[in-house]
């Protein structure tokens, strides 16, 4: 195994991937932390940025900036011009059929509200509309903000939750799939990749039930569109959310790519500028999408670096960013096979996962291991990482997670086995 | 390692924990939670004559919410409840100090060795664990309507 | 008059507020368009930014970036630490008790819907609750984003919504504000300087007539916090809303400041991370204010560059920003009069106004006059300025909008005001 | 003043336009808002034949959609109603182009005035209002079930 991966990707690329000179456009990555450098794994919680994405953003604002939309002035005109080049590079990057349906949020937290309230804000017998008899089913395994959303909609409508458990291993319990989404389903959202436990779910056989039974799909791409190639249309699912923050872009913008009949068909969520028609003060109507679910000024020069970062991405190809991530999370997990005393929670092989793995250290709390690495110049997250359900059924309070990205080395992980040894030793001592 | 956060007094206390142990008479018993990462601790507070009898308690953690859990009964076992407060004042204040404050080894004796921690806002919360439900569960005490709300 | 003005305020400061410096600051300010130079006068819809704020923005993420709250690691640390201090800042700057009711948003829009929402969301009861029977209070010069959210509330919830009307001057008519605002009023949300009209509203009259109802008071400072010194706790508001862009920090942030008690008292708005207390599959409790309302990975390194836009604006005193203003709007307003066919919509006098000034010019459409104004370099704004209902309620179609801040200058309303002359010129020909 | 997107085809029909002014007879009269700044149409139509027989409109706005709604009239007017479908279409991809594509004289007449235009994608649903008015006009009398549902 090396860092200089040869990637072939059907036969179209053979390039090496380069990490070092990855690492030379993320200025954060030569700091040193109490001296000694720093070894970045908790890409899955947020991605540093490279240079050309605020390069990107920072010439945006510095030359072109205005509000957008709304003016006949040359930088309004350049300003919407970028905005909108922006979405059309994010439906590009998701292999949307046009760019209609990529709605601009603050972060995935608001995506995954967006839809929430737009069924809550349905008329009755609207398609999105939801009352008591309605199911939305989830799994155990998502992240609190595709979980609190569809608990906070089902107490404010009546409809009842209901979700997916886990198997001992990491994985959808899928036994029960038939009952937990039937015909009362009206949505099923679920999380493509989990931030937790590294697993990939099969959207595959939950987007053919959902079929099936005629609900909605909603895919959290969270922590699977920083990492491999996605396409919406191949995966199938109705809506899918990202969040910029975790694949190179700045905080401050996510991405709801919906279905566009369905995006028209949908009420809005937050009213305000931009996201009207005609307004009177008596009422008013609604734009179509995405404008309808763009509720006042935009996050402009956000989503102007969001596009740079998918560009940056997929300049190097997300084919090799996986590639080079799957060798890394080999290496971690066969590494921590070899140690004593540390348990993967998740999954234990390189099947159908992504690059968190979460840890358990036998005697000391993932508190004190997050403190005792970063004293090491080592940043992995300790916690329940937004999805306490998953502590729960698992038995921990919480756990010790590494998650690798494109500009981590295989010297990084070995330096975070090393680390896990000597915390092993100091809280032993 | 140099573990610059864990003073030798904080690794002593998490690893020999001083009235460890959930312990009868008590007036009040209350649980509480760190949620940001499953901290629990149960913890029972028996006042009478307005001194602090006894405090007995059992939980997982931390080595910062163990230890500090563990300095906390002693300094507030045999205290005069009054008292006990103060020295929990003073301890919550350090622990918002972030890094700024310079801790009275009088008032705090042991306690003084968070005053590291106070710089990591993120273990704030655990450090104040054992803190808060003691002052719960003491308010409880005094206030007999108030038992069993939490 | 003259650009280079003495400001005494309370005799504390005498240096001169100097604009060339202050353009300095401002690349974007050095363009040109068409070959001549940029004279941006579209500032009420969005404002540019200085390299102070850009620089601590990029400062802040090359070097002190994580995700916030959620870690032990020191970058973790550093950002949360940053986060927080710029929450202390918008507190000072707007003379909040402290930063507990300072939540930051994507901008004000967001502001306002989560305010409605919390009402939407309150059980029956609460002292949020609304129903049919109760009111909403807004006015007629509301723009868009701080009138929609009330309708859409009012729609959901059987609520009334009112309005206080306007003044064929561009004012507040309050002759009937005692039967606008009465015992049923649970909200009164209101624009303290209007975006279309530039009317600064009469806080201290409004306040008072809600607090003899009992009725909550939402200012919207969008026009406001800019340009003037804001106090929160004088303006005795319950809810203060403001929004980055237009104030010299980036898109995507904006801020709802609250009384703590009253945030505390609110049931949440966007459900997700950081936003929580326990999670369970079954339901789950929230955290306090601010964290309640800040549901995902916040807008971070946008809090942190209003922050420094704070700072900046600050450093060189809000009371000389609004006097160099001051001194531009009357010089624009005397030249307007000084203008056959020109119409001022809105106060035509210095009084209880902002820096955005609409007219008309007859027989020229509003669209016409913004894209004859851009061949010569002026950016001003066109249309109804999400103000709809003000453009109905004096009868045109839209307005032209020039509105200045601190780094315009006579010179700049001079060439708008001649600008004038050639548009009527080229299109009476 | 250059005024480079105001071409003199356009200022003409803006201070002249042809067509202008409700008549009769017609088939379907429909009403078009631009909402960002509040221009209006109302536009008429009468096909017979498969023929447009006559467009007649009145309506405020700026000069780019009393423009365009003007050459529209001269483009539609005695067409099968086929053919000025055809034409719609093509003005309509030229102001969706952004400024890329050269029109063709031979269809669009002085529809070509407007290429600069399609640059401004602030005034491109100016230039449609009158287009988008007819087409929808249009539809219904082709169907007289949507008859009057604008
Ligand atoms: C008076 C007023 N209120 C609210 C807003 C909305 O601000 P934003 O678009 O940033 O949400 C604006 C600006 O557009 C405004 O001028
Ligand atoms: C799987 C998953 N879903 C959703 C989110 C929420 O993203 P954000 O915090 O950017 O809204 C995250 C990250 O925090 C995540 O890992």
């Amino acid at each position: 195994m090396t860092s200089l991966l040869a990637v072939t990707a059907g036969g179209q690329r053979s390039t090496s991937f380069d990490v070092e000179a990855v690492r030379a456009d993320f200025p954060v990555l030569s700091r040193l932390i109490g001296g000694r450098p720093l070894v970045y794994l908790d890409n899955a919680s947020s991605s540093h940025k490279p240079r050309q994405v605020l390069d990107a953003e920072r010439a945006f604002v510095e030359q072109h900036y205005s509000n957008v939309h709304r003016g006949v002035h040359t930088l309004s005109q350049e300003a919407t011009d970028g905005y909108e080049a922006a979405r059309d590079t994010v439906a590009r990057f998701l292999g949307a059929p046009d760019s209609h349906g990529v709605v601009f949020t603050k972060n995935a937290t608001e995506a995954y509200n967006l839809v929430a309230y737009s069924f809550g804000n349905a008329a009755a017998g609207s398609r999105f509309a939801l009352g008591p008899g309605d199911e939305v089913c989830v799994t155990e395994m998502e992240h609190h903000s595709n979980l609190v959303p569809w608990q906070m909609l089902c107490e404010r409508t009546g409809a009842t939750l209901r979700w997916i458990p886990l198997t001992d291993d990491g994985r959808l319990d899928l036994t029960d799939l038939e009952s937990l989404v039937n015909e009362r389903t009206k949505v099923l959202a679920f999380v493509h990749v989990s931030n937790i436990l590294g697993t990939e779910n099969p959207v595959d056989v939950l987007v053919a039930r959902a079929r099936e039974v005629g609900a909605l799909t909603l895919l959290d791409g969270a922590q699977s569109a920083p990492h491999q190639p996605v396409d919406v249309v191949a995966l199938g699912v109705d809506f899918f959310v990202l969040t910029g923050h975790k694949m190179l872009a700045p905080s401050g913008v996510g991405v709801l790519w919906g279905r566009r009949e369905l995006l028209d068909a949908m009420p809005p969520f937050l009213g305000g500028g931009s996201m009207i028609e005609v307004v009177q003060m008596s009422g008013s109507t609604y734009a179509p999408a995405p404008e309808r679910f763009e509720a006042g000024t935009p996050v402009i020069s956000q989503a102007v670096a969001l596009a740079a970062a998918c560009d940056y991405l997929q300049g190097i190809g997300l084919d090799r960013v996986l590639a080079h991530e799957q060798a890394l999370t080999a290496r971690l997990i066969s590494g921590i096979h070899d140690l004593d005393g540390v348990t993967i929670i998740g999954p234990d092989s390189l099947e159908d996962r992504g690059a968190a793995v979460s840890f358990s250290i036998e005697g000391v709390h993932p508190h004190d291991v997050g403190q005792s690495l970063d004293e090491l110049g080592i940043a992995v997250r300790v916690g329940h990482h937004c999805a306490a359900p998953v502590c729960r059924r698992y038995g921990v309070p919480a756990t010790t997670r590494a998650s690798s990205y494109l500009y981590n080395t295989e010297a990084e992980i070995d330096a975070l086995l090393e680390g896990i040894t000597s915390v092993q030793r100091f809280w032993s001592a | 390692m140099s573990q610059s956060m864990y003073q030798e007094i904080i690794l002593d206390h998490y690893k020999h924990p001083h009235h460890k142990g959930l312990r009868d008479p008590y007036d009040v018993e209350v649980h509480h939670v760190n949620p940001t990462c499953g901290d629990e601790v149960t913890l029972r507070v028996h006042v009478a004559d307005g001194v602090v009898q006894d405090v007995s308690y059992d939980g997982q953690g931390c080595s910062i919410s163990q230890a500090s859990t563990s300095v906390m009964t002693d300094l507030v076992i045999g205290k005069q409840v009054d008292e006990a407060l103060r020295t929990s004042e003073a301890f919550l204040e350090l622990m918002q100090s972030r890094g700024q404050l310079e801790p009275d080894e009088d008032v705090l004796e042991d306690g003084i060795a968070f005053a590291g921690v106070s710089r990591y806002p993120a273990r704030v919360k655990c450090a104040l664990l054992g803190w808060m439900a003691w002052k719960d569960a003491t308010a409880q005490a005094a206030d007999p309507t108030r038992r069993g709300t939490s």
